[in-house]
């Protein structure tokens, strides 16, 4: 079997919701160079918004002295998106589903982020090693039968 | 840099707010502001006309459920007009429809809060 | 003396001219960040284009295989890109200003790069370490008066 | 990616080429590939316009270097036309003007073609 051939990219930025825009744009951009028609583009970088704003919130808690890590990793199969910080990590077992109702009477804002990269990805995987490096891996498949 | 705008017009007892642009973890402030201060003017029943808005993620939508509860307490209410496809389909993921009202257009959310006033 | 903010990014892509918008896009947005004009937005982003083409042609000769790293840093003051490529190096000193109506008879394509970057940005600095680590500098001032 | 197309348009005995989008070192390739047709066909009165040109590298300005000086010895000429500012600036910083006759619009490139004929 041949090998695929693998497109390999990364950026480095620093932990500031302000870059959010510029990542979303560099991995739009790269998703279709992969092949992904623009809809199913959108969703990847909507995915990556999420994680992206995830560490700068939880991870590195707004310190924008720290800097994330997004690798891009794509072949004529999927695209893969890994991103890593070195904050303290968490137990995404221990997340609920969302329940929206329930949302609105304790007027609490978050735990959306991570039910919608689930929900937009094909794999959504994180792996700790908390203070050294955490990492989230999202995968999404280019001929995804939905 | 394409950035976010808030925008507002006052009709008799309801109030719009008009976004534009990318509504993401970076501009999610501003538009908490304009909710805040609607609030504080006792002016609740609001439509938000996302007519223009390009790109929302989770903070945004966590904007509308962090204001929805005392907005209804007050006796007011957020309505939403005007999604594009791309923007519907973040709202709709969430399970957005089957706790706001999302209308067309701005008139028929205005109409909707003049037939209940 | 209080010591200016820095700002640092990072990108590292594969070697290939079809990179070139993407990388083009994203110093563009940077060099907007950092504060300038449109128009000399657009001059960083050709000088960086010019920079990473002429490694993809004379450092890498076209081997898609091999990687660029390209590093911005910016401040109140200025903006700075760093562009590492690991070839063989050549002498920037041996290069003459181009004479464009001689490139003409000759038929000529090439020699325009390096003139154009030494034109757009205020600092243009080579350092080679020939198979190990080539590095071009180009450094552009905000209140540049011009 | 907003890429790089070329077309092309015969009138007579002059033919315009119309680049639009970027041309770099990426898509240069296929603009010579529309000038090497055109000497092909000994059709060498040629006006490039540049009206949708949004982007220019010295990729793209080698081309023109390249073929020029075969297209003049056939008895030809490369001109060009419609040039946006920001463009216009790049081939100006790099001397073009000297060597290339630049026109506002197509008509006038034309017109001089026709006065010379
Ligand atoms: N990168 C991370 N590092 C540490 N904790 C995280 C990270 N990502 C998510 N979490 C935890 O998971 C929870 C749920 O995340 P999410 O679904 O994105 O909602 P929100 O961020 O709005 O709370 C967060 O509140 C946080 O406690
Ligand atoms: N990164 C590099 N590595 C090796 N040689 C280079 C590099 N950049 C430029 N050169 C050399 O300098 C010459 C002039 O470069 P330039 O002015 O950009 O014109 P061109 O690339 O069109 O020849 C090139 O022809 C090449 O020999």
């Amino acid at each position: 079997m041949k090998k695929l051939r693998k497109y390999r990219y990364k950026i480095r930025f620093p932990s500031r919701t302000d870059n959010l825009e510029m990542v979303r744009d560099f991995v739009h951009g790269l998703a279709v160079k992969a092949g992904f028609v623009e809809e199913r583009a959108d969703q990847i970088s909507l995915a990556v918004d999420e994680a992206c704003t995830n560490v700068i919130k939880h991870a590195h808690k707004f310190n924008a002295r720290r800097m994330i890590d997004l690798a891009v990793i794509y072949d004529k199969s999927q695209i893969e998106i890994i991103i890593t910080d070195k904050g303290k990590g968490f137990d995404p077992r221990k997340l609920q589903k969302p329940d929206l109702s329930k949302y609105i009477h304790e007027a609490k804002m978050g735990g959306l982020g991570i039910h919608l990269m689930k929900t937009l990805m094909d794999e959504v995987n994180y792996t700790f090693n908390p203070g050294v490096k955490n990492q989230v891996s999202m995968v999404k498949y280019i001929n995804h039968q939905q | 840099m394409s950035g976010f705008e808030v925008s507002r017009n006052d009709y008799d007892h309801i109030s719009v707010l008009y976004l534009s642009g990318f509504l993401d973890a970076h501009t999610a402030p501003k538009f908490e502001d304009g909710l805040q201060k609607l609030i504080k003017e006792e002016r609740v029943k609001i439509i938000v006309n996302l007519k223009n808005l390009d790109y929302i993620s989770s903070a945004g939508l966590g904007v509308f459920m962090g204001f929805i509860e005392e907005i209804r307490e007050k006796g007011g209410d957020i309505k939403l007009s005007n999604l594009s496809p791309k923007v519907f389909k973040v709202f709709d993921l969430l399970g957005f429809p089957a706790l706001y009202e999302i209308y067309e257009d701005e008139i028929q959310a205005k109409t909707k809060y003049s037939e209940t006033k």
